[in-house]
């Protein structure tokens, strides 16, 4: 097979996005680490979300699934079950993940199925132009907060610890190389990877802006000596730093991973599988009810 | 139909279902043929329930009241249930609740044994059951030997002395009923000797989906479709697939999808409110032409209502219930054989067409066991759909496969993940051919006739079965596990006199308006047979195109089944809307 | 009617929203009436997007294809819309794209006009759109002063420099029109100056609300149901209420359970996605009684469908999209005096029969602004339904009080949290009358029936709007935004010597099949004219017995409105299903 | 008015639970805990779920609705918002909450609107016959599961701090006097306060018993310098004792409260409010239109 190329991961389709919105830099990043693995485009399923985020599948050649908003995480399930052989990411925004999205979230971090979670997040409803998100800080100001935002914002990377994730990572659109390097770490993880992405909206959130979060965002790769597999190490940073920084930030190395302990587990992905009934079998097992 | 009624009652939560299923499995074994049905409620322990076996020598698919021997356990099940127990009946009674007959029960015998006692000796409590089971052996005129075989079969496992327990239960209630009766009460005529098969709907779908290659099921429990998830449970490991509970039904049926995507068959399955919560996904699957299959166990709604009880009231939200227009094939079974049948369909039909469909069941069809010849295990053939084979799509090259390509059948082949060069987006938003997002309208309207086309032009599913004489008078229409009160309330109207045919709908999405329109001019009265308040059947009838003076209705929706006396007296002295009372 | 086209298109996010606005807003000012309708897809920035303000000297209820004057700030926008110009019309283009007609555009004259450049020169690009409603005015015979007033007024708080700016945009293009336009091309007869208003559905139903006495509003974002929660934010909060987003739309319509529960008026409101979540929620409020008010806005379904685009496809789902059977009760309205009426109406209706109402709007009628003579204020009256006095619960004492009493009317009076002894257990499950659950079967056919029967009874709500003469051979059927289209094209057969009546349904359940019935049987033709691909508002008419040979459907499904002469043409042309296409 | 006693908040209903259902504790620790507040039966509101739990509104004299499976935390929220005179209170079981409910549970908790949320969690599916739910452990048996369940359990608690609640306890059904307690603190508490009450089904839990309970269960009453003021401290103690605790594990005094923070905010009552419209002020608003 000739070699895989960013070129073979870009669709014909002309991009809806804003000039300068996050998600170029998510979108690009995505297809960066897909090539560095050397996956091939038919190897790759993309289950995506409802937003503006949601339309990455539009941009990329890959198995696509868009879904309805916020229910990203089952389809990618059933997709992962079918065939064990697809590499399966998940994309979508702030809304869709964690407003919505929110029950799927919690229990697919503890499934630990083997699927990786982009979250794009730039802490707005960008497609419905512009109301508050879960991820919006308290005072956000919004058209349907004009007083600002009342409630405390979901602050997803401790969530996902305390939910028993076993890869919890934070990127930011503008560090590619980091959220490359994360993306290709998750999608290598032996379970579910969650990589929050900070995705800077431009045309709606005027206060987490690029110089914003350049300006608080803390690298982790900065902290030598932080180690991700400590459970409420990573729980007490992410309090004293308020969810404001990127890395790796929590691991679990060798963890149980969903489809592997299935009682039916078998090597071969059940795509691939003859369907053609054994009526013997079938008759066997009538027998129960006689 | 000449049948015998047997029935348990007690309180909730001992034992009382697995009284009747030994007393069924037994005479199943014999030979006869058995329906039996339940009465229960929602909660766990306490609570009035009792268990009807109706006993007959030839296939029986519907209730009666009429009971011969009903078994008591508390008092209450007497004074619920007396009134059915018929002339000459027996009430055998347990002597540890000191049983009392209401003045009301003439020519009904009560008969009082010491089941508990007897109980206790043979080794507890939890052997009332098959005492009470050895003493009805009696009364029945069945041989003995059958229940100890039974007992020996079914213990094997758990010991000796289980099955020393059990057969020494069986025997004291058996001896204490053959000295204490007034004899052989209702001797049964001989079962033929062939042992059938005693299923439900739910275990007759398990075995359907498991033979149509189902590999994956997603559910969230819920009365009374949690048992599917509990067949499957088993099964699906065996060929390296899971029934997975996840943790509603929203994710559930998207869980499904996105597995019928990855082509692999997968199914849901709910009741009500499931159903109404996944609204919204079905119409995904309809948007992505992506092979989907839920099966839909009805109860009397709406909201939570009688969660145990049956109704018919899904039906317009199974083919309506979504926002917007998409295409739904829905099925509706009305025996076990059907059911088997139906889900395999289902799974073929979700492939050929590439849209979800729906199976229709019910409470009745659902959870009542009852005696089948067989299931038509011989029959299942597979078809996976139309699909866009990995050579094609290799001499294509990148970004040329149309996965919604406009065929004349509207039907697209697909791809698979994992084809290489079949890449493609599947989006519930409107899209061209190549999956690409538009809202050009030309193309809207194209991709909406597309939908809808494929399974108007192509459904070839008898939507029909009909059966009865063509020039009767009266006709009867239904679905679902009223079939078999309709069969047999056809029956009874002969035997007046009055000749009826019986239509069964089959499929209610695309309806067969043009097999049934024909039924329903030749008829002079046409009585539509459904468990439901608002006469949804009818509805569906009327908005299809299917309509008359003479179409009106026969209505039942106090949870309870149709007994096919029921439909006998609206025919006879209905007009208008009958609506079936206590 | 005769009326002038006025559009401006160019790039999504570039302002010609409010470009369209200030066009109609002054020309509502100077006594014309106005009604705009966009193009706009589901993207924030780029993509095509076009405004037109259809402009005429009475009431403008439908969209035209005839433009007249042509704003172009893209050559994409000449390329799409240049066919729609009328013969001696004019496209005004940006010089700053190098703009150029295609050949086939004969009769239309091409103005070219450096409007980046003015607007540069007026205060930044910002200012084109100024630069642009400054050349149209003059286009059109407009006086400019009316316009500068428009700019005093909105941008007053914004300072003096912003309206010099503006002013100076407006006075740049107006002069330059005068200079190298051929004249005025299209001189409006003046205006009456009598200022009306110019609202879009959603701004009604905001206010019907507010006026209504609704306090809490919970919602989740989405198009094209947004605005109405937008609208409502600083509103509520005058009374002390307020609108919560919430985290979806499962969680919306319960709160607002709740709430009315509590006894305080609430709504949600969405679109067709959402109303698919809220199935069962719905049934909820059916079953416990409580009032509860829902506005669906529909858009192209299903699933994601179109989200910006045009449809009434809803109406199934509406009606019977949820499991079971529980009431509701759906209104129709066709204009924003008639969406203020009837959100105010389903806050009454849903106190005074104890059950969910809800609002069918369509994304034309939410989204597109016209002119409304006024809204009825003064005619607003508030019913808060039955309820047990305090007096009467205090005289009752403890455990009396029944809260689901069987009454003549089937409406129960109900109490308020709060109320001593008015405690009851509200629930989704089959209830007795004091609330309690229980499976009883008489007990359930009198409580299915009290549901139901409260509304069938004593409805009193007018389903049907009809104008038009009686014996006229045409009957157009239809609701919801298509009622201008209708109206106006009864008017166009009218001149073409065909007689034309117009039946808009107001209320879609109950469904008001004898307002209906007699007009469908005195007409020769009937046109049921809807905006969905399966026919909902026939096959609604036939479930519900309005059927007949002469009855068929006019169908546009391509997520655009009808336009008057489509009707016309599938009227005149027609047999059979028409669908309109492009 | 004459006091309240507990005759005051049962109802005539017999309890359809089994015998020696946990749930029995429960609904008495929540009777004496209004009594001893002191409140009216009709100046409370439960809101009850779909489960065995979820029957407990048919058996307390208050005002009560009984919803749809997992909803109950908004249709709380809407009552609450409607009248704020009204003593909240939420019931439901496991599967309600944190299956199902899972999402509503997450933003009730960041809202922290002035309700009490008592989860009565048995480790399983009651009403449903005995499958395994989110907070049943790793390798529990069901039917559903015969292999034992392969899924983390919902760490409620955990959960609870990490998405920003301000009271979070638990409770054990046997322990009334420390329950009745709690519950009386969660409804003092100005704001949103979680109380997961363990809550053991004998008919269908073999493993999660009361024996097994009393053995395992830490009081955190026998801690006296535990600080359940401390964040961090509270999500360690909980990760070390798997959350085997009972007793108030994490507060903050002074809280923002939903509903104070509502720009409409009125110390009246909505539910008091005359309704009669103002044509006039209408006639102004209109004015915007022009
Ligand atoms: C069930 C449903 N509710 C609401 C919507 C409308 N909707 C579309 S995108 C969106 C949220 C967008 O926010 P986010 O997920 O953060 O994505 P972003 O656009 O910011 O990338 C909403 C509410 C929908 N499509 N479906
Ligand atoms: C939408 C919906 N799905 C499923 C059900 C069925 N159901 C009833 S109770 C229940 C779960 C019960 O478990 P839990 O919440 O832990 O309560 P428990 O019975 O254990 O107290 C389920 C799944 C339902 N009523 N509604
Ligand atoms: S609106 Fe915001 S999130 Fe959406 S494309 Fe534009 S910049 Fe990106
Ligand atoms: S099944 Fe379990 S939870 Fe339900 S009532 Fe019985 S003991 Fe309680
Ligand atoms: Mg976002
Ligand atoms: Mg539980």
């Amino acid at each position: 097979m000739p070699e895989v190329t960013l070129q073979d991961f870009k669709t014909a389709e002309k991009s809806w996005w804003c000039p300068g919105c996050g998600d170029f830099g998510v979108l690009a990043a995505l297809q960066k680490a897909l090539v560095e693995l050397g996956l091939a485009p038919e190897s790759v399923a993309i289950v995506a979300g409802i937003g503006c985020s949601g339309k990455i599948g539009n941009y990329i050649n890959s198995y696509n699934l868009h879904t309805v908003h916020g229910r990203t995480l089952p389809a990618a399930m059933g997709l992962k079950l079918a065939n064990r052989d697809l590499t399966v990411l998940v994309a979508g925004g702030d809304g869709d993940a964690y407003a919505i999205g929110m029950g799927h979230f919690i229990h697919a971090l503890r499934r630990n199925l083997d699927i990786t979670y982009l979250v794009m997040d730039n802490h707005i409803y960008g497609l419905t132009k512009g109301q508050t998100s879960p991820t919006s800080e308290h005072g956000f100001v919004t058209k349907g907060n004009p007083a600002g935002s009342i409630e405390r914002p979901v602050l997803p990377l401790s969530l996902a610890v305390a939910a028993g994730a076993t890869f919890v990572a934070q990127g930011f659109s503008s560090n590619q190389k980091q959220l490359t390097r994360l993306i290709q770490q998750g999608i290598q993880h032996h379970g579910f990877s969650l990589i929050n992405t900070i995705s800077p909206c431009v045309t709606y959130n005027k206060v987490n802006t690029y110089d914003w979060y350049k300006k608080v965002l803390f690298n982790l790769d900065d902290l030598p000596d932080y180690d991700p597999r400590d459970k409420v190490k990573a729980l007490g940073m992410l309090h004293e730093r308020e969810e404001l920084v990127t890395g790796l930030i929590y691991y679990e190395e060798s963890t149980a991973e969903f489809a592997h302990q299935l009682p039916g587990y078998r090597e071969e992905a059940l795509v691939h599988q003859d369907l053609t009934p054994d009526p013997d079998e079938l008759l066997k097992l009538m027998e129960a009810y006689r | 139909m000449e049948t015998i009624g047997w029935k348990v009652g007690g309180d909730q939560g001992e034992g009382i279902d697995s009284t009747g299923d030994v007393l069924a499995t037994v005479l199943n074994r014999l030979g006869y043929h058995v329906y039996g049905y339940k009465s229960f409620s929602s909660r766990i322990r306490g609570g009035h329930t009792h268990y009807m076996v109706r006993i007959g020598d030839r296939r029986v698919m519907a209730p009666s009241h009429a009971c011969h021997v009903l078994v008591a356990l508390t008092q209450e099940t007497i004074d619920r249930n007396v009134a059915e127990v018929v002339e000459g009946g027996v009430v055998l009674a347990d002597e540890a609740f000191g049983p009392s007959l209401p003045a009301s029960a003439t020519g009904v015998t009560l008969l009082v044994l010491p089941l508990t006692a007897m109980a206790r000796e043979a080794g507890g409590l939890i052997m009332r059951n098959m005492v009470a089971v050895g003493a009805s052996a009696q009364l029945l005129g069945l041989p003995l030997k059958a229940f100890e075989d039974y007992a020996r079969d079914k213990f094997a496992r758990k010991g000796e002395a289980v099955v020393a327990s059990n057969v020494a239960a069986l025997r004291a209630g058996h001896e204490a009923a053959r000295e204490r009766a007034p004899g052989v009460v209702f001797p049964l005529p001989p079962g033929d000797g062939r042992a059938r098969y005693v299923m439900s709907g739910n275990q007759a779908m398990a075995l359907g989906a498991y033979a149509a290659g189902c590999r994956i099921m997603a559910a969230y429990p819920i009365t009374p479709a949690t048992e599917v998830m509990e067949y499957l449970t088993p099964l699906l490991p065996r060929r390296g697939g899971a029934v997975v509970q996840m943790e509603d039904e929203l994710a559930s049926i998207v869980l499904t999808i996105g597995a019928g995507f990855a082509g692999v068959r997968a199914m849901t399955c709910t009741s009500g409110p499931g159903l109404s919560l996944m609204q919204e996904a079905i119409g995904l699957a309809g948007m992505t032409e992506t092979p989907t299959v839920l099966i839909d166990c009805q109860r009397a709604g709406p909201s939570t209502g009688m969660p145990t009880k049956n109704e018919q009231s899904d039906i317009e939200a199974l083919i309506h219930g979504g926002h917007g227009e998409a295409p739904r094939i829905v099925l509706a079974p009305g025996t076990p054989e059907q059911a088997f049948s139906d889900v395999v369909l289902a799974f073929n039909l979700a492939e050929r067409y590439q849209c979800p469909v729906l199976v229709a069941s019910d409470l009745s069809l659902s959870l009542w066991p009852q005696t089948v010849e067989s299931l038509p295990v011989r029959e299942v053939t597979i078809d996976r759909g139309e699909r866009v084979s990995s050579e094609a799509l290799l001499a294509m090259g990148k970004d040329v496969f149309q996965r919604y390509a406009l065929t004349e059948s509207g039907i697209s082949p697909r791809s698979i993940p994992g084809q290489p060069n079949g890449q493609f987006l599947a989006t519930g938003a409107e899209h061209g051919g190549s999956g690409k997002v538009t809202e050009d309208p030309v193309n809207r309207v194209q991709m909406m006739r597309k939908r809808f086309e494929k399974i108007r032009n192509s459904f070839d599913v008898p939507g029909i079965v009909d059966s009865g004489p063509a020039d009767a008078p009266v006709l009867l229409v239904g679905f679902g596990s009223n079939v078999g009160p309709m069969l047999e309330a056809r029956e009874l109207l002969e035997a007046q006199g009055l000749r009826a045919r019986v239509a069964q709908v089959r499929v209610l999405s695309p309806f067969p308006a043009a097999a049934l329109a024909p039924l329903v001019a030749a008829a002079r009265d046409v009585v539509v047979v459904e468990s439901n308040a608002t006469g949804q059947l009818r509805r569906l009838m009327g908005e299809n195109g299917v309509h008359g003076d003479c179409v009106r209705s026969v209505l039942k929706y106090d949870g309870t089944l149709f007994y096919p006396e029921e439909i006998v007296r609206s025919v006879l002295e209905g007009a208008g809307v009958q609506e079936v009372l206590r």
